[in-house]
């Protein structure tokens, strides 16, 4: 068996921008956002991958490009060794039983006139799984029963709205659970929910993983968390991949600038350092995705930029075992 | 950016005319034919009549005189043509503001030109209607505002109130209930018609045009201001709710300049806009409410122009609507680009 | 696609419940509410009630209503004049059988007011079998004073193709306000108590018979001006002789014709406008509830599949749309009925063809925003089909706003029609109130103070379209709040 | 509050509120938004609110600018801003001197925060214009809009610009220079970084810090976020369903954390550089604020909760060490 679950290879997400009647007169080329240009990286079978990096940085798009909601414009994605963009849509169908998506905000990825018995119903109808009403019961059932919504009875009939944010994220939960997948998409998944309750999300996610043999592609744009729950780091900036590594390897050794300063800015709650001025290398935000500087993409904010990033891009190569960065200078930290 | 814009959103405007001339053309000109048949043996008969000489000639040649006419009349309303190049030739002369000649009207100059007809109701119009609805506008902007600041209060929910009450009316049966009361029962006012016949001069003509004037006038704004009032107040109570009306109020800014100054000021773009198109559409008239007061504008000539078959009159009137009524959807477009400054260009979308 | 199975009832009544207790707390609503069941009590029982049921239908049919007074005020109006005019009255009689071949009917009548009837009509249908022998009609006057006056003398004559023996039945309408047999026993009656100066000025056939009839015997009887009005007990009594014992009488009334009329009184055409009203309610409840539906339901498929559909499909759907939406909405429509003299049903068609673009619109940056919602994209990564997520999810929540534009695009409806009508190029078969106003326009009622002509019907056109804008910007709070809320 | 002496901050207390209710009016009954809140700031010093959603921390500050946002109302209470007791005042004199004079506000989401129809300059001129009688285009005001735009990093020119032009951190730095402008004596920053990026974040807090340190302005900093409260709040009150649980310097609340929520929240808070196996969460929602609970409100979520918890209210906070204070019956200390 393929040690690999997902495979993204040179994944490239373009979205045109609006070609202007003079523009096409003047035959200047059309422009693009390039939300993801070129990022490539396999997650293992079991693990918790992440994917960390600004709004803006094309994390989302990659989650939705391998969900199958926006189509890539290059690349591949390659799950459990077959090509996702070959599928033709019975297979399609079937992908989308086996890589399941939960949405950063509870509050909206429910339908609101659904009951939660329907919410979870509905994949278990769109894909004909169960024979009749009651073996479709029983599996809604169970699929509460699994993100601990008990007893089932007090919520299967309730709307989401008559529920707390907590709960309505294990609701999103079980109706990715109800088809049996093995990879989750898991965007953003406590980024909306109150800090008390993020950790309950968490461990149930935890649990469940082990529990069904599942692998998560984890998104975020919270570091501390990331640490907390993931297995290996992606850190992302402008539609590329930066660094990768093992989770503590990239906090606690990044290679890259980007991934320096990240990890710098991130508060922590330690009164002894209160009123002290953070170093924060990099000036600056973000640039749009539609004005992609040439050479190393972050070499206009990066402290220690040279002749050779403005240049030259920079490949994602192996520095240490299993750390890759992409930068022609490294940290040596 | 926005030259290109307004150039854009212009020529959409321009082939959305066209394409709707062209349809009401083809709808005329087929509908038309036949009563312009009948019309062209009316003269060939009048014709006849007035020609001393007729009597006297044989029945062949009483024919071919009769034919003579006939074609020489045909030709003249481009009878003798096949119907989609008579389509094609009306929609043309249209667009190049070419009306024709009215088939049953003149102006009071004595010119039977449909532009002329039509440039003579026009003024009428925007005397009564343009002034109203400009009275209206300012009425219904302060009352809104008022309604708006003391929302919940009892001056908000009597406008409300009043607003569904007025929307509710017909306008013309108001203007009906206002001759029963001021011309008939109290005797106040004329009920209806431009002026007094014989018009008096000078200065008096004037008077007495006003004195004509009022009680329509009083109609059209009596029915108006409640929903512009309502929709002013809408439009002010949910820009107060934006966040930084807030940071205005906490800036100390005093409330009379919170509301004239923010509030108004970011909700002029779709107010600008519903003043336009309203003075702009008021251009039009109002068919049955002109019709009711005998007021002699552009809405009633329309209606005239309806009972008496007169196509061209009701063509080029029709075009001249529907010209105002995409002029002023264009001019929505664009003035809503120039007052928001985050929509430098795209319109409303 | 999901079966029926989804739905359940009890997840409609619960909604349905839900939805009442917030309906319930809006007091316009409430109003509304009870205004729009009023109607419809009135457009569905209401002509039966009324003493021209088929008022709608035969509005132009003049002898449907040839009996009533001609442009009559409401009966009302006497509580508020010191003149007391007669109102139109209808009597029944009760029936007596003196003799084998006497017949006798009798009509009481109290009589107090300033001007005389303007007509008197006797229905009678009888029928006999004889035909050498038809009844022999005599009517006659008991006045409050004693005096007797026998008026009217008449057979109720056989066609004269008939056989002699059968059974015959005849219904008769006399006329006896404008009989001149009438007219002469009533001038003989009045010649016994008036002025020889009066007599000598009176031309017989200006004399309305029932003047007399009605005043005190004294001189002055026979001129308007100084007659005095004979207040009292009136018995009005019509004899059949009869040639044989079976010889019936099936069915009579007496209609005494007043000067005022019913609720809303009579226009020009002697047509009883409060059942014209009544009539008219039906069709401006069908016109405003039919095209509201034909418009809103055109207007959210159409917004909601062009905001799904997306790319150059939008589009084109887009630019279709803002052309008819371009195009001035009552002049084309008033030029159509012009052209068209459309029925009523081809009205409420072409009110919704103009009508829906604006829904349309609404939907579809509704759709946008649905479209955007994650819980589509939830439904889009679980594999579920285009038409599914339209149906079952985009659909569904656009709904609830369809039910108040459908309710607020109604008073449009009704104003569009009754000006349509108003102008006379409505349909010509019913009665409408915009029609109603038409007439009353055209006969110049507001220039002649008929203002029973002219307030009914603009005010019920304005309860109509009251009740459903209430209806509508009560739905509106309630079911709009929610599709902003996330 | 030994700190502030140690810096030799001057004891004056620029603001003191006691006991402040206000109560939103619901068609389903009054929410105990804020309900009885007490706290007090001394120039110069920066206090933190900290709360999850729906702890009334954002409407405290608008209660103490007299600004409840309708439906709201303020029920008591008693609020002295450098020692004027402001509920007392009328409305005209609150808004010419002591509105954005004495104290304004940062607030939160600064996209929306500034009016989008005027330019930059035209909102910063305003505070003149209502507040120090100017007209607006005397070059002494351009002169001090420019230094306001200079001290927080910006360039002068951009005063020119409308909202819509400038970038999310550009604006929340507009939108704090306007604040400080008429140098008040009081600051409230209502979750000034919460729609921000970690390093942008990291940029205005360190922005925050300096103004801190030169202007002596009190400050008080509301966010739910615990880590960035650590970083510059000298004193610190965490609210939970409108009260005050607990309250003390920076230091004591993190060191030494005695009330069950604080302690709770503060082991559900993922540390980047000290991962922790198993990070706490607090099981439940907090109460409806219509009906909430009859004693303490926490109790229903609370692992110590005993029989007078459900039942009585703690109505006065106990000192458990100097300047520290919490409201809970069960701690022992």
């Amino acid at each position: 068996m393929n040690k690999f679950i997902l495979e993204v290879e040179n994944l490239s997400v373009w979205f045109p921008l609006r070609h202007t009647i003079s523009e096409v007169f003047s035959r200047k080329p059309q422009k693009y956002v390039k939300a993801v240009d070129g990022v490539s990286f396999s997650v293992k079978r079991g693990e918790i991958f992440c994917i960390v990096g600004e709004s803006g940085c094309g994390k989302t798009t990659i989650a939705k490009s391998i969900m199958g909601l926006i189509p890539p414009t290059s690349g591949t994605i390659i799950f459990d060794g077959k090509p996702v963009e070959k599928f033709d849509r019975k297979h399609l169908l079937g992908y989308r039983r086996i890589t399941q998506m939960i949405f950063q905000d509870p509050y909206a990825s429910l339908n609101p006139r659904f009951r939660i018995r329907d919410v979870i119903e509905e994949p278990l109808l769109i894909h004909g799984i169960g024979q009749n009403r009651a073996e479709r019961e029983k599996m809604v059932k169970d699929a509460l029963t699994k993100v601990r919504l008990i007893p089932v009875a007090d919520f299967i009939d309730r709307f989401p709205h008559m529920v707390s944010g907590g709960q309505r994220q294990r609701v999103a939960v079980a109706r990715t659970l109800v088809l049996g997948p093995k990879l989750i998409v898991a965007d953003e998944p406590v980024s909306m929910l109150d800090l008390s309750i993020r950790a309950e999300i968490l461990q149930l996610l935890r649990e469940l993983k082990e529990q069904n043999n599942l692998t998560y592609l984890y998104i975020t744009h919270d570091l501390s968390t990331a640490r907390y729950f993931t297995d290996r780091i992606a850190v992302m900036y402008l539609g590329n991949i930066m660094e990768i590594a093992e989770s503590d390897e990239v906090i606690d050794h990044p290679k890259h600038p980007y991934t320096d300063a990240l990890i710098a800015a991130v508060p922590e709650p330690i009164p002894e350092r209160i009123d002290e001025i953070k170093s924060v290398p990099i000036k600056g935000e973000i640039p749009s995705a539609a004005n992609i500087p040439p050479g190393c993409r972050f070499h206009p904010r990066c402290p220690y930029a040279q002749e050779r990033c403005r240049a030259e891009i920079p490949e994602l190569r192996e520095i240490q075992k299993d750390h890759f960065v992409a930068c022609h200078f490294p940290l040596s930290k | 950016m926005y030259a290109k814009y307004v150039v854009t959103r212009l020529i959409n405007a321009v082939l959305l005319i066209m394409v709707t001339v062209l349809v009401l053309s083809t709808i005329f000109s087929s509908v038309s034919d036949r009563e312009l048949k009948a019309q062209v043996e009316e003269q060939v008969l009048a014709a006849v009549r007035t020609n001393r000489g007729y009597a006297q000639l044989n029945e062949t040649e009483k024919a071919q005189f009769r034919q003579g006419i006939r074609d020489n009349l045909y030709s003249q309303y481009d009878l003798d043509k096949p119907i989609y190049e008579r389509i094609m030739k009306y929609t043309a002369s249209i667009l190049t503001f070419d009306f024709g000649k009215s088939l049953r009207m003149s102006s009071r100059s004595g010119s039977n030109e449909v532009k002329d007809i039509v440039l003579e109701a026009l003024p009428r119009t925007i005397l009564l209607f343009t002034t109203a609805e400009t009275i209206v506008v300012a009425i219904g902007i302060l009352l809104g505002i008022k309604a708006a600041q003391r929302s919940g209060s009892i001056l908000d929910k009597g406008i409300s109130v009043f607003a569904i009450l007025s929307s509710s009316l017909p306008m013309w049966w108001v203007g009906m209930l206002m001759i029963l009361i001021f011309s008939y029962s109290l005797n106040i006012f004329p009920s209806g018609g431009l002026v007094s016949l014989p018009p008096p001069t000078g200065i008096e003509y004037v008077i007495d045009l006003l004195w004509h004037l009022t009680m329509p006038l009083i109609t059209v704004i009596l029915v108006s201001f409640g929903a512009w009032a309502y929709t002013t107040r809408n439009l002010v109570i949910g820009t107060m709710q934006e966040d930084y009306i807030t940071v205005a109020r906490a800036k100390g800014v005093p409330e009379r300049k919170v509301l004239y100054g923010h509030v108004l000021r970011s909700s002029a773009p779709p107010l600008v806009t519903m003043i336009t198109t309203t003075i702009l559409l008021s251009l039009g008239g109002a068919i049955i409410t002109e019709s009711v007061f005998n007021w002699p504008g552009m809405g009633r000539l329309y209606w005239v122009a309806i009972e008496e078959f007169d196509t061209p009159v009701l063509m080029g009137n029709t075009f001249v609507t529907v010209f105002l009524y995409v002029f002023a959807m264009a001019v929505l477009d664009l003035t809503y680009g120039l007052l928001d400054p985050r929509i430098k260009v795209g319109g409303r979308r | 696609m999901a079966g029926g199975d989804d739905i359940r009832v009890s997840d409609i009544r619960e909604g349905l419940s839900d939805f009442w207790k917030e309906f319930r707390r809006q007091k316009i609503g409430i109003i509304g509410l009870i205004l729009l069941f009023i109607l419809i009590f009135v457009a569905t029982v209401g002509p039966y009630l009324t003493d021209f049921p088929e008022a709608g239908p035969r509005w132009r049919d003049i002898n449907y209503w040839q009996d009533n007074p001609r442009s009559a005020p409401p009966a009302w109006t006497n509580w508020l004049t010191a003149k007391k005019d007669m109102p139109h009255e209808n009597l029944r009689g009760y029936y007596e059988n003196i003799e084998s071949n006497v017949r006798t009917l009798q009509y009481n009548y109290t009589y107090a007011y300033d001007e005389p009837p303007n007509n008197l009509i006797v229905y009678i249908s009888t029928y006999y079998h004889d035909a050498k022998y038809p009844p022999k009609l005599n009517f006659s006057i008991e006045r409050p004073d004693g005096l007797r006056v026998y008026i009217y003398e008449t057979y109720l004559n056989l066609p004269t193709n008939m056989s002699s023996y059968g059974d015959y039945s005849r219904d008769d309408r006399l006329v006896i306000g404008s009989s001149p047999q009438a007219r002469k026993t009533a001038m003989d009656f009045a010649k016994k108590y008036e002025s020889a100066y009066n007599l000598n000025r009176t031309q017989i056939e200006f004399v309305n018979p029932l003047l007399p009839l009605f005043s005190k015997a004294q001189p002055g009887l026979l001129i308007s001006k100084e007659a005095s009005p004979l207040a009292g007990k009136y018995t009005f009594i019509v004899t059949l002789l009869v040639g044989g014992a079976s010889d019936e009488v099936n069915e009579s009334r007496l209609l005494l014709s007043g000067s005022v009329y019913g609720v809303l009184g009579t226009d020009n055409f002697k047509r009883d406008l409060f059942a014209g009203i009544i009539g008219g309610t039906s069709v401006a409840l069908i016109v405003g509830l039919l095209s509201a539906v034909i418009a809103v339901g055109v207007g959210i498929m159409y917004g909601i599949t062009s905001a799904y559909l997306g790319g150059w499909k939008d589009e084109t759907m887009q630019r279709f749309n803002e052309f008819i939406y371009s195009l001035p909405m009552l002049p084309i429509l008033i030029a159509i009925a012009a052209i068209m003299k459309p029925s009523i049903w081809v009205i409420i068609v072409l009110i919704a063809a103009f009508g829906w673009t604006g829904v349309a619109k609404v939907a579809r940056s509704l759709g946008l925003q649905i479209k955007e919602q994650t819980y589509i994209e939830a439904a889009h990564a679980l594999g579920a089909s285009g038409w599914r997520i339209l149906f079952k999810h985009m659909i569904p929540i656009v709904a609830p706003y369809s039910f108040a534009s459908m309710a607020l695009f109604v008073p449009g409806a009704i104003l569009i029609e009754a000006g349509i009508s108003f102008l006379g190029l409505g349909d010509p078969t019913i009665a409408t109130w915009g029609q109603i106003l038409h007439d009353a326009s055209y006969a110049a009622a507001t220039l002649t103070g008929m203002w029973w002509w002219i307030i009914p019907p603009g005010l019920a056109i304005a309860v109509v379209s009251m009740t459903f804008v209430l209806i509508g910007s009560a739905l509106d709070t309630i079911l709009n709040p929610k599709m902003r809320r996330r | 509050m030994k700190k502030a002496e140690e810096r030799g901050a001057s004891p004056k207390v620029a603001l003191s509120v006691e006991n402040l209710k206000l109560y939103f009016y619901t068609s389903r009954g009054a929410v105990r938004a804020v309900d009885g809140v007490s706290f007090e700031i001394c120039c110069g010093q920066s206090l933190g609110i900290v709360g999850e959603s729906g702890s009334g921390k954002s409407t405290v500050a608008f209660g103490i600018m007299n600004m409840p946002p309708a439906p709201g109302k303020i029920v008591s209470g008693k609020v002295t801003l450098d020692g004027v007791d402001i509920f007392k005042l009328p409305e005209e004199k609150l808004r010419k001197d002591i509105r954005w004079k004495k104290v304004s506000m940062v607030f939160q989401g600064a996209m929306n925060a500034l009016n989008p129809v005027y330019t930059v300059k035209f909102q910063m001129t305003e505070p003149f214009i209502y507040h120090m009688g100017m007209k607006g285009n005397e070059p002494e005001v351009v002169e001090r809009i420019s230094k306001a735009l200079e001290s927080v990093g910006l360039k002068p020119e951009i005063m020119d610009r409308y909202p819509h032009e400038l970038s999310g951190g550009m604006k929340q730095r507009v939108v704090i220079a306007m604040a400080l402008l008429l140098n008040p004596a009081l600051v409230i920053c209502d979750e000034p970084t919460t729609a921000l990026d970690v390093v942008v974040q990291a940029q205005i807090m360190n922005l925050l810090k300096e103004l801190k340190r030169k202007t002596g302005i009190a400050f008080i900093f509301i966010t739910h976020d615990l880590s960035i409260e650590a970083e510059i709040a000298d004193d610190l009150c965490v609210m939970y369903a409108g009260k005050i649980v607990e309250k003390g310097s920076g230091m004591q609340v993190y060191k030494n954390p005695m009330h069950p929520y604080t302690q709770k929240l503060l082991a559900a808070t993922p540390l980047l550089h000290k991962p922790v196996d198993r990070l706490e969460f607090i099981p439940g929602a907090p109460p409806d604020l219509i009906n909430p609970p009859k004693g303490c409100r926490f109790a229903p979520r609370c692992q110590y909760a005993d029989e007078r918890c459900k039942t009585e209210e703690p109505e006065h906070m106990i000192e458990v060490e100097p300047g520290h204070f919490i409201a809970c019956h069960s701690v022992r200390w």
